[in-house]
């Protein structure tokens, strides 16, 4: 039984299909980048998996269980958990707070949840920031934040979107080296991701999106080589 | 364990700061006392300030006024020609802050008997205050019937209330049928719906009825939100009922009126309860399409020629203020000279230097008292309270506008300067 | 028992003395005012205290969750009259009353928050001035609470003074409210506190990101709505005792229930747990001071004690819109800098 | 029982009402759209503008309808110094703030009017106040017809002012989009100043035209105000225009269902449809959806 199974979703806003009939599964404890260019409807395939919107047709199957039209807390408290391309700091509460409010899903004691926090933190190395203003943090750090808030749910499956978007290389690699750590431990993750030097390096398999229909998938060197790929971005001089 | 050292500390804090206070308030304590009895304190809790401050400044007027004239003539003779002084206390038009002032005027000002509140909500919770402290409280101008079927025993009323007016109305409409010949038969009703107003529909509901007239239809409104009046107008009118009665506040007074003519409405006559009606503002403002309106009123200008003692009165009062008498500031000049002449037999059976026994005194004088009508400036029979503290002689009036805009008095027929002109005019007939 | 731990640690250290040093001041200052015949200010007491519990609830709703209420008037009207009605028609104690008056109040609140917790922002705060609105108009034309004469209770012996908590004065009811105050704070500490205290400032900060961590917005609305409306409930039971008399426009009324509550709290700071405690302290007495020694000596300037309270309120949300206790906690007059949410 | 002509009657009196309500609304729309601040202190600029237009004609016998410029250009200039010394600062405030300090506005201008005039009511009596047409069973007051007739020109005038002038494209502009307003070279800052001053403006224009058959008194924005939110959730936030034939369906609502139902329960129909409104659809009726 796989992890998590999309079968056929469609999602119209309006006259304009942001997803159409896309269908794909993963496995349990693989790492799966989803690319494509601007437009292709990554967020919205997430938005879907993780409830904020519903789809117009198909289904969304979690450890066998029929999950579509779920409210996104609901989904969560299955375990999925997500991040959001533009990040969303719980702004006035403190780092570890931001963190701590995540884990009380799992652990409905203050203490024990902002424990389990701090641990998160130490992990994606945000411990030092654990008292500042979440508002306060740049970009890089909010990012941060967002997978740590997404990691103290304590997901099977984590849907990250975007999180190593404007870093710099080294802090790139770092950032991966924690996501391998979190796969590791026993994490499926999904994550739509524009920069291909950090798709390529750490999905295991790749879907590729472009106008809402999936057009590829496969291991990262099959993509890099499938021409249609190339068409869909070299076509739109977007890389 | 951070808990048990914190707590320790605090409670020692705690028992040090309860000693300081209760040295300091004991200290406190052992100041005061009592003088001789040079001045009798009289509460009053009126609206001094909010909406109703002008009304509260006219009653006020009627106050010091009659206090003057009962200082300047010897004061309280059976307690040795001791002053009448009034304490104020604002309500603000509030309920709540009424009985806050009450309380105040009772503990701090040690008043011996309480005057006021105009509005009968607030004269509820001052009124309960007082029957609490057990003070005698004078009421003389607020005219919700409830306020005299509570069973208080320190509260006296001498205006007559809503439901004996709305009876006077039934005996002016029968009045009116004999003289005129049977012409009213069926009644329509008009109310803003606070309580003066539905109180006041109810009462003439239940007294109409049992008259054998026939209330075909009963509207009422939100005067503080009302901006056009053809709906209401529009169902009255296709009620079409001979005698319409109206209790209005002065802007839909006007906007009654002016609704009426607009849309050509034209019962036989129309019977006001005083408030919007009487007021100068409305007066003004409708100017002749205000002519020939009735209204029940509880005192008018006119009466000074059927009452020499108030053309008196009314003249040394506008001598010094510059304005008429008042159906407001005659009543709270009444209500003053009603507690004097009670003041004068407490004064024979206690003094106010034992508060206690003095305020029970005055409230036995007040239940015991009798005033005749000669005494007094107003259309009354008289004073005499019942069980329950509601004067029973006293009595309204009914006026008309007429061609000069202004209001005379045609009922009761002993009071009447002029005879009422009926049916009222259609409107297409008027100049 | 978990409850029990936050309200320990809330105590300790610095925070536990001033509270004690508070409280005992609370607890003798009626005594004071009693035996110096001061009702006025044992009155103007009773109003801070209610103030407090009212603003305080409020808070939870708006300081915590983001939901601005104008419509607060609802839950204190409700509770006034449910408290006055079980009283006068069914002879039931307010001692049980109040409690009750809290409860329909809360019920109320709970039928409210289904359709109004769908709004978001300006909506709802639009929407609780209709509703507010709607209860006013309502109570006037519903002869079963009185209409709008108002429900008075009458005097009773004093044989039942205890059983209807009927007594002369602010002074008892001034404990009365100090001990919902108490109580209250019992309630409220741990529950903002806890998980769902966190939850609700998750919803406060943004709707979409809670809901990524788990959290219901609709759920934990409708636990705080609970809740405030609950205490906002009490505060009109607590007003049904004191003035046993209860009108539509007195306790329905925008401005001075709905609007006040609100600006003790904003002037308090929002963010802040006991703001609007300090918050209602600090209103109170301004307003009373102006209305009583400056409008009752000049009462041509009604309506200036609204200015002012008007004026503070601008001078808050422009120059220190954390309100009272966040600009003092800025300044770091609160020493520590323990946070304080 | 109730007869047809009744209800016409009902239908134009709700309709002269109703576009004295839309003057309220549309300043109340315009402010939201633009600049996405609710105003709460609108209907007590419309009273400031009641009460130029009182003042005007006691102390100078001025008419009221030739008081409308000095009613509109007084709160305009107050309405640009609101925006400078308030609004401005709590443009990007969270939304407490912002309405805090509307509400503060509101608690300023109505409690500093009363303090300053007196809580007391006042009227205006114009000779032609009594003046009435009848048409068939309707009747119309005169001041009513007038109030109609200038409030649709004021309407009209606004709509051309925004279509076709390039101040009121710019206005759109910056309602649009503040970011690429302000990159076209508009100067947003002003275009606020212009909006807040417009939208008090032409709130006070009603204001001056229920001067001439309703009551004044400091507090009367409160009712007001009420009405213009209902108009503007009814006619879609932002929506100018459909403010306009919003608060005539608000006038006609209210008059009809007082004919109906109860007078005493008017209001409490108009406040349930906004409920509803909001409920059903939060952009209202002429509005397109915005988050």
């Amino acid at each position: 039984m796989s992890l998590l199974e999309v079968r056929d979703v469609v999602k119209r806003f309006g006259g304009l299909v942001a997803v159409n009939g896309v269908s794909f599964s993963l496995e349990e404890g693989e790492r799966v980048g989803l690319i494509g260019p601007n437009g292709a409807g990554k967020t919205t395939l997430f938005n879907l998996i993780s409830g904020y919107y519903r789809p117009d047709r198909g289904r969304i199957i979690f450890e066998g269980e029929d999950i579509t039209g779920r409210r996104p807390y609901e989904i969560t408290a299955l375990g999925i958990g997500r991040t959001f391309q533009i990040v969303r700091p719980l702004s006035n509460l403190t780092v570890l707070d931001n963190v701590a409010i995540g884990a009380l899903l799992r652990h409905p004691d203050v203490d024990e949840a902002r424990e389990r926090a701090e641990e998160v933190l130490m992990m994606t190395g945000l411990h030092e920031k654990r008292n500042m203003r979440a508002g306060s943090l740049n970009l890089p750090e909010k990012k941060r934040l967002e997978l740590s808030r997404a990691l103290a749910t304590e997901p099977k499956l984590l849907l990250l979107d975007e999180v190593v978007a404007g870093l710099n290389p080294s802090e790139v690699d770092e950032l991966l080296e924690v996501l391998r750590r979190i796969n590791e431990a026993g994490v499926t993750i999904l994550m739509v991701e524009h920069v291909m030097r950090a798709v390529m390096n750490i999905s295991e398999r790749i879907v590729v999106m472009d106008y809402g229909v999936k057009i590829a998938e496969g291991t990262p060197e099959e993509i890099a080589n499938d021409p249609r790929v190339i068409e869909a971005y070299l076509g739109r001089e977007e890389f | 364990m951070v808990w048990r050292r914190g707590l320790s500390k605090s409670l020692l804090a705690a028992i040090v700061v309860i000693i300081v206070i209760i040295v300091a308030a004991a200290a406190l304590m052992m100041q005061g006392g009592g003088g001789a009895v040079k001045e009798v304190k009289v509460g009053v809790v009126l609206p001094l300030s909010g909406k109703l401050a002008e009304t509260g400044a006219d009653l006020k007027r009627g106050l010091e006024f009659a206090v003057e004239e009962i200082n300047a003539a010897g004061g309280i003779k059976s307690l040795g020609g001791a002053k009448i002084v009034l304490v104020y206390g604002d309500s603000a038009g509030k309920p709540e802050t009424g009985a806050a002032e009450a309380e105040r005027l009772i503990t701090e000002e040690k008043v011996v008997a309480m005057l006021g509140s105009y509005q009968s909500a607030v004269t509820k919770t001052v009124s309960e205050v007082c029957e609490r402290y057990h003070v005698p409280m004078l009421n003389p101008e607020s005219t919700s019937p409830t306020l005299t079927a509570r069973g208080y025993k320190w509260f006296f009323r001498t205006t007559p209330h809503d439901e004996m007016f709305a009876r006077q109305h039934v005996d002016f409409v029968n009045w009116l049928n004999k003289k005129y010949g049977n012409q009213i038969k069926t009644i329509a009703i008009i109310h803003e719906d606070t309580e003066w107003g539905t109180a006041t529909a109810r009462a003439w509901q239940k007294y109409f009825t049992q008259a054998g007239y026939k209330i075909v239809k009963v509207v009422s409104y939100h005067a503080a939100t009302i901006t056009s009046m053809d709906s209401e107008i529009d169902t009255l009118k296709a009620a079409n009922p001979d005698l319409v009665l109206v209790a209005s506040y002065v802007q839909d007074a006007i906007l009654f009126v002016q609704t009426a003519k607009q849309r050509d409405f034209n019962p036989k006559a129309i019977l006001a309860q005083d408030a919007g009606f009487i007021n100068p503002s409305y007066v003004k403002q409708v100017g002749k399409d205000g002519f020939y309106i009735f209204s029940r009123e509880v005192f008018n200008w006119d009466l000074g020629q059927k009452i020499p003692r108030l053309r008196e009165v009314n003249k040394r009062y506008k001598a010094k203020y510059g304005v008429d008498l008042n159906g407001n500031s005659a009543r709270d000049y009444t209500g003053v000279w009603v507690l004097y002449y009670a003041l004068e037999e407490a004064g024979k059976k206690a003094s106010p230097a034992n508060l206690k026994e003095f305020r029970k005194a005055l409230r036995d004088a007040l239940a015991n008292l009798y005033v005749p009508g000669d005494k007094l400036i107003m259309p009354w029979k008289g004073v005499k309270f019942d069980s329950n503290g509601q004067n029973i002689l006293g009595q309204g009036i009914v006026v008309q506008m007429m061609g000069d805009g202004k209001y005379h008095t045609v009922f009761p027929e002993e009071f009447a300067t002029a005879p009422p002109v009926f049916p009222m005019p259609k409107w297409s007939e008027r100049g | 028992m978990g409850a029990l731990r936050f309200i320990r640690e809330g105590l300790s250290g610095r925070r536990g003395l001033y509270f004690a040093i508070i409280s005992v001041l609370m607890i003798a200052a009626p005594l004071i005012f009693w035996k110096l015949d001061m009702p006025f200010a044992a009155n103007a007491m009773l109003l801070c205290l209610m103030f407090s519990i009212m603003a305080m609830a409020w808070n939870l709703l708006e300081g915590y969750t983001g939901q601005l209420s104008f419509g607060h008037a609802v839950f204190f009207g409700v509770g006034a009259y449910t408290t006055m009605i079980l009283m006068l028609y069914y002879g039931i104690t307010p001692w049980v009353g109040i409690f009750a008056g809290g409860l329909v109040a809360a019920l109320v609140g709970l039928a409210l928050g289904v359709p109004l917790f769908r709004l978001k922002s300006h909506w709802f705060a639009l929407a609780t001035i209709a509703v507010g609105e709607i209860f006013k108009l309502i109570f006037i034309s519903w002869d079963y609470v009185g209409g709008s004469a108002g429900l008075q209770s009458p005097i009773v012996p004093e044989s039942q003074k205890l059983y209807y908590l009927q007594y002369a004065g602010s002074y008892v009811y001034v404990y009365l409210a100090l001990g919902f105050l108490g109580l209250e704070l019992l309630v409220m500490y741990p529950l903002v506190r806890s998980r769902i205290g966190y939850y609700l400032q998750a919803i406060r900060e943004d709707e979409d990101a809670a809901m990524s961590l788990g959290i219901n917005p609709f759920k934990y609305k409708m636990v705080a709505m609970f809740f405030s409306a609950l205490f906002t409930g009490i505060g009109g039971g607590i007003y049904t005792v004191r003035f046993r008399f209860v009108d539509p426009f007195a306790v329905f009324d925008l401005i001075s229930v709905s609007v006040y509550i609100t600006i003790a709290g904003i002037l308090g700071g929002i963010y802040s747990f006991v703001g609007p405690i300090v918050g209602s302290f600090v209103f109170v007495p301004i307003s009373e001071y102006v209305r009583v020694y400056v409008v009752s000596r000049f009462p041509r300037f009604y309506g200036l004690h609204v200015f002012v309270l008007g004026a503070i309120l601008l001078i808050i949300s422009l120059l220190a819109p954390e309100g009272i206790m966040g600009w003092l906690e800025k300044k770091g007059l609160l020493g520590g800098g323990e946070e304080e949410r | 029982m109730v007869g047809l002509d009744y209800v016409a009657n009902a239908v134009v009196s709700g309709i002269l009402i109703g576009s004295v309500y839309s003057l309220v609304g549309m300043g109340l729309a315009l402010i939201w759209g633009i600049m996405d601040v609710i105003n709460f202190a609108q209907g007590d600029f419309m009273m400031i503008g009641s009460f130029v237009t009182y003042w005007a004609f006691t102390l100078a016998g001025v008419d009221p309808l030739l008081s409308i410029p000095l009613s509109f250009l007084v709160t305009f200039a107050l309405g640009v110094l609101t925006q400078r010394v308030v609004i401005e600062r709590v443009l990007d405030a969270p939304m407490v703030s912002q309405i805090t300090a509307t509400f503060a506005l509101l608690l300023m201008i109505r409690y500093g009017a009363e303090a300053a005039f007196g809580p007391y009511t006042r009227r205006i009596s114009v000779p032609y106040a009594d003046v009435i047409f009848r048409i068939g069973s309707v009747s119309l007051q005169l001041p009513r017809l007038v109030a109609f007739i200038v409030s649709l020109g004021v309407a009209l005038a606004f709509y051309v002012f925004l279509k076709t002038t390039y101040t009121g494209v710019a206005l759109r502009a910056v309602s649009q989009n503040r970011m690429a307003a302000y990159l076209m070279g508009i100067n947003v800052r002003k275009m606020y100043w212009l909006a807040f001053g417009l939208g008090v403006g032409i709130s006070a224009v009603g204001g001056t035209l229920v001067a001439t058959f309703l009551p004044i008194y400091p507090e009367m924005g409160g009712f007001y105000a009420l009405i213009a939110f209902i108009v503007v959730v009814f006619g879609g936030f932002g929506s100018v225009f459909g403010a306009y034939i919003s608060g005539i369906i608000i006038g006609v609502t209210e008059s009809v269902s007082a004919l109906f139902i109860s007078p005493s329960l008017k209001d409490v129909v108009a406040f349930l449809l906004f409920i509803l409104i909001i409920l059903v659809k939060p952009a209202g009726l002429f509005g397109t959806e915005q988050r």
